[in-house]
């Protein structure tokens, strides 16, 4: 067969450098083929060598007690006792979604779901973290619509229940949506699968959908460089999904995963078959020899370059145990499913796949992996930062009627009601959900004993944007708090990392500092990083998105019964604020929403006070003393006890507070001072509460109770719960529909 | 008394549905497979919800033409309880077990939440022990939820007393506010002319354990026992 | 040969899709757009059967299960290729 | 004036539904059936143009609404009533 000629300039056309050609040339001791080529471009990439991360990512603590497996494998496991575990990871599927919404995010649901069934661990819950350009952008609703509808129509199917996630608008992502997909499986611990291929002569075995040519490149060509306007021209590389397939895919796996009959399995992700058997060798220190003419295609004409490249969906590659091959047959016969045969586990360390007899690609599996190319790109910070960071509150006029900010600020479409995206969301299926979308956190119970866990995804890009160390810190918090709250102990996190163009210095410059100031809060909250993902390239025609570090947090509920919910519950319960409110508007809703302005910096963080405020909230949580506890996040103190009146899914209740303090009343209204929470209590359970207060010596203020119809914040606003509820309930569909 | 639970390639609440009869309810329930003919002896059988064989091209009509559904008609026809919840009672509906068809959301959106139903007929055999009238807080979750039928069918289901529960609002009237799909007349659930085979869209099995939001589920199930 | 095969909506049946694409085809302006109606459409490839017995077993899997005749019409057309 | 569009897939996009179609054809033994890809039939009622008219403007709504290029095709015929 006449193979392709190799030479620079198709190095280039592949994304290479010319140094990485050089590179490549040295290693193999002559010219790659295309294939080659096509091999080394792909596991060379950013998305899959992490080439400009990697050595950052080394900082991010990641071990502790319960942590069972850190970053490295398809996903993070902890510890989560009586014999389970927790498996889980977040990952991106930024690029796809902005070219074609509806099946990027789809197949983003799909991928991360075998991330995690791939290790024995069947998927329980799934969350997602979506932004999008300005609600006003004549694309954003074609594009919300299409992404809530993939990952609904992917996630409904597959039934795995989306339970959470978080959807945040800013014209910073007009050229460049993100689309974040989380999935948290159970495993019994002592049946945990690794992905490695060991055992000399040991069957490679392909199952799942046939190969079509579908996603050529998507990691080194769509997600491992920036938008522009030749972009259109990868529109090919778009992927559909089919979730019939993954959910039986899934409970094919699972049941393989009984018995004794496999060493090894991952999916076929992002470059395919390529990095999936390069992976594999490399974890069991092996060698691959793959056998292309055997892989199970979906139309004639298929080239062998295609065939390690596709990205076709639903794919997974097992290492089963010489001899066992009928058995792991069997097992997918009985879901008619196809397994076949397609190479084995060689001794020589070598990557190698033949076509017709003859062998296309011979490779060291070292060179596809650790010694892949890493950088330390220059990272400098932005120039204009310490202006953008300056704020003066004196030009900025104090608001005559708060009750209308209040009201603008609910109908953001940043703070508006979420019920338009996960009603179109099953919460429900699997029967483990007590608190679906709708709370801080959602919770999810453990069939097998009492407990409960509990999962929120956060990141404020804006406060990243403004400090990228405090604002990644925050969102680190911010999850914790919003699991503490809710009465869950935050163990381990996933993290998705969504930057601009690394190899300018002051997206690096942007993604160190967030590096930091996640360790940060994570040494300080003792919580460990155990899987996560960077996208970076979220570019369009030179303008990156603001940094987005997305935080997804998981924690434990010991007895799930003590779940706590946001929403206030019973008239004559008194409404306590736990931790204080500073003058801190900067980085803040209020002035981005009201005033226009994204500046200042972002609120301080004491991670001191953090940790004693959700120590407090769990254990009174634990003692039954809450009957309802939520985070003071974006919009402050006024939009907080305004969630709390109105988010509970079927009512809404009055509250009568009064605020003191002498900040101007828009920084004590809607600033957003972190380490906060507003919790209701029964007066009978006051006493013990306070005692507990008192010895964790955390600042508090009893600022009203429960009861009537309005929210009514003495000298600022009297306003009628059921209309704003309603108003708040619909502004997000209203402004999808009439953008 | 003995379920069996059905499991289709893409069925979502069959775990669930096995879980609830017997975890929850204390009943002894096995699973069902798709292409085995053999009911194994058991006395009510539950087609569950989920995308039975990806429900492409219609939901449930794939479903409808698998070994197992030509044990469950028969069973159905010699008057077993059959109760088919979400994609269940769009395939009993593909079947010709019950009446009618299944379409598109009016809104076109998948729709998950909480709603209420009313009883309109406690002489089926999976709303005996309910109160005519009774009000139920039970969730859905589907796209495909919008009961229609000709108008003949439609007053011959009046008729008959057929129609067994329809979508209300917190007062318990069927206005079409309460109505989440746009079904015809608010009606959420059928069952046949000798009332053994009941299909809902709501799901009772995902209503019966307080921690998880409500039990008024298990008044369904527990009908059935007799 | 190729069975092309149509499957509409019935008349009586509303047509909430087809609806939905006629308003958005008038929000871009498309006034002359008086109504839409949304089906399926199905490429059905056939191997070794002649065109009358092709006739009939489309037919058949028409009624069995291409269409819901409660709620669906459907036609088709076998071309050769 | 009537519009008939049809949707279809493109012959690299993967088509679960036909696919799926066509394994439960084979269940019911309609061995003869070699394929099946699954589109959208679209009937786009047009009222006041004349016939070269219609034809852009219909070419249009596909181009922009109709169809998603990235992986589908459409053609679509024009009939008077
Ligand atoms: N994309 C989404 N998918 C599912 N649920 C969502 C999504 N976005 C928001 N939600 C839910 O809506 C509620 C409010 O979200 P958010 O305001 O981001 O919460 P918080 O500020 O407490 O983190 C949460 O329960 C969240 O899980
Ligand atoms: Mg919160």
């Amino acid at each position: 067969m006449a193979s392709i000629p190799v030479d620079l300039q198709l190095a280039h056309d592949h994304g290479l450098s010319t140094d990485e050609y050089e590179r490549i040339v040295r290693t193999l001791g002559r010219s790659p083929t295309f294939e080659e080529l096509g091999v080394f471009s792909v596991m060379w990439s950013e998305h899959c060598s992490y080439k400009s991360s990697r050595r950052f990512l080394r900082r991010l603590p990641t071990t502790g007690p319960a942590i069972l497996q850190g970053p490295g494998e398809n996903a993070g496991i902890v510890d989560i006792g009586d014999g389970l575990a927790a498996v889980f990871k977040i990952e991106s599927h930024n690029h796809p979604s902005f070219i074609e919404p509806y099946h990027g995010a789809a197949t983003g649901v799909g991928g991360i779901l075998r991330d995690v069934f791939t290790m024995g661990a069947r998927p329980i819950a799934s969350l997602n973290s979506l932004r999008f350009g300005a609600i006003e952008h004549p694309r954003t609703p074609h594009l919300v619509k299409g992404v809530v509808g993939g990952i609904g129509g992917y996630g409904n199917s597959v039934g795995v229940p989306t339970v959470g996630g978080e959807v945040y608008f800013n014209p910073g992502y007009n050229g460049n949506i993100l689309v974040n997909a989380f999935t948290l499986g159970i495993a019994p611990t002592d049946r945990i699968f690794r992905a490695t291929a060991a055992g000399v002569g040991n069957p490679v075995i392909y199952v799942g959908s046939r190969t079509g040519r579908d996603g050529i490149h998507g990691a080194s060509l769509l997600a491992s460089r920036e938008f522009d306007d030749k972009s259109e021209d990868l529109r090919p590389a778009v992927q559909v999904g089919d979730p019939f397939i993954e959910n039986i895919l899934i409970e094919a796996c699972l049941s393989l995963m009984q018995q004794d009959l496999i060493i090894g399995i991952q999916d076929m992700g992002a470059a395919g078959l390529t990095s999936s058997s390069v992976e594999m060798a490399d974890r069991g220190k092996a060698g691959i020899v793959l056998d292309l003419d055997t892989v199970p295609t979906r139309e004639t004409g298929i080239t062998p370059y295609e065939l390690l490249l596709s990205e076709s969906q639903e794919r997974m590659l097992i290492v089963a145990k010489e001899g066992c091959e009928e058995a792991v047959k069997d097992v997918f016969a009985t879901w008619d499913l196809q397994a076949v045969v397609i190479g084995e586990v060689t001794a020589d360390g070598l990557f190698r796949t033949t076509w017709r007899g003859e062998e296309i690609v011979r490779i060291p599996v070292s060179a596809l992996t650790s010694q892949a190319p890493a950088y330390e790109r220059p990272a400098s910070r932005p120039a204009d930062l310490t202006a953008k960071q300056q704020v003066d509150l004196s030009a900025l006029p104090l608001p005559t009627d708060y009750a209308a900010v209040l009201t603008s600020l609910l109908t953001t479409p940043n703070l508006a009601s979420k019920e338009w995206v996960y009603r179109q969301y099953d919460f429900l299926v699997g029967g483990n959900t007590v608190v679906q979308p709708g709370s801080d956190a959602a919770i999810i119970r453990l069939k097998e004993s009492n407990k409960g866990l509990g999962i929120s995804v956060d990141c404020n890009s804006r406060y990243c944007a403004l400090d990228p160390y405090r604002g990644a810190a925050i969102a680190v918090a911010e999850s914790a708090r919003n699991l503490a709250v809710s009465g869950v102990r935050p163990v381990a996190l996933s993290d998705c990392l969504n930057f601009g163009n690394p190899e300018k210095p002051e997206v690096m410059w942007q993604f160190v500092q967030a590096i930091d100031g996640m360790r940060a809060a994570c040494q300080a909250l003792e919580v460990a990083v155990v899987s996560g993902n960077v996208s970076f390239y979220n570019e369009t025609d030179g303008q990156a998105i603001p940094p987005t570090p997305t935080v997804a947090m998981v924690g434990i509920m010991d007895a799930v019964t003590h779940h706590v919910t946001q929403w206030f519950k019973h008239p004559g319960d008194l409404i306590v604020l736990l931790g204080e409110t500073h003058e801190e508007l900067g980085a803040s809703e209020y002035l981005a929403a009201l005033h226009h302005q994204e500046c200042g910096r972002p609120p301080r963080l004491d991670l001191e006070r953090e940790k004693r405020l959700q120590q407090v909230c769990l254990r009174a949580a634990q003692a039954g003393l809450f009957s309802s506890a939520h985070d003071v996040a974006e919009g402050g103190l006024a939009v907080a006890l305004a969630e709390a009146c109105i988010s509970h899914p079927r009512q809404t209740v009055g509250v009568r507070v009064t605020l003191t303090g002498d900040l101007r009343p828009d920084a004590l209204l809607f600033g957003e001072s972190q380490s906060r929470a507003i919790v209701s209590v029964r007066p009978a359970d006051w006493d013990q509460l306070k005692a507990l207060l008192h010895t964790s010596r955390l600042p508090f203020s009893v600022l009203g109770e429960v009861g009537g119809t309005d929210l009514e914040i003495a000298g600022y606003m009297k306003i009628a719960t059921a209309a704003l509820r309603q108003q708040w309930q619909t502004a997000l569909a209203q402004q999808l529909t009439h953008a | 008394m003995k379920w069996g639970v059905v499991t289709f390639p893409g069925s979502n609440d069959d775990r669930d549905s096995v879980y609830c009869l017997e975890r929850v309810l204390g009943q002894e329930a096995i699973s069902l497979w798709h292409k085995d003919r053999d009911l194994h002896g058991v006395e009510a059988i539950v087609l569950p919800g989920g995308f039975s064989y990806g429900d492409y091209l219609r939901c449930g009509a794939v479903a409808r033409f698998s070994p197992v559904m030509s044990s469950v008609m028969a069973f159905a026809r010699a008057g077993g309880p059959v109760l088919g919840m979400c994609n269940g009672f769009q395939i009993l509906c593909e079947s010709g077990l019950l009446p009618g068809a299944l379409v598109r959301n009016r809104s076109l959106s998948f729709i998950c939440e909480w709603v209420a139903v009313r009883v309109e007929t406690t002489r089926t055999r999976f709303t005996a022990r309910c109160a005519a009238g009774e009000c139920l807080s039970l969730p859905i979750k589907h796209g495909e939820g919008c009961y229609v039928a000709d108008e003949a069918t439609l007053k011959a289901l009046q008729d008959n007393e057929q129609i067994v529960f329809r979508y209300v609002n917190q007062a318990g009237e069927a206005l079409e506010s309460a109505n989440p799909n746009g079904a015809v007349q608010n009606i959420a659930g059928v069952t046949n002319t000798s009332g053994n085979v009941v299909g809902l869209m709501p799901h009772p099995e995902h209503a019966v354990e307080a921690l998880l939001g409500g039990e008024d589920g298990r008044k369904l199930f527990r009908s059935a026992f007799g | 040969m190729l069975a092309k095969v149509y499957v509409t909506p019935k008349k009586a049946i509303l047509d909430p899709q087809g609806t939905a694409i006629a308003h958005s085809l008038h929000a871009l302006d498309y006034t002359e757009v008086s109504e839409v109606r949304m089906g399926k459409y199905l490429e059905v490839r056939l191997t070794g059967l002649s065109r009358p017995h092709a006739e009939r077993r489309v037919e058949e899997m028409c009624q069995r299960l291409l269409a819901n005749l409660i709620i669906e019409d459907f036609r088709f057309e076998i071309v050769e290729e």
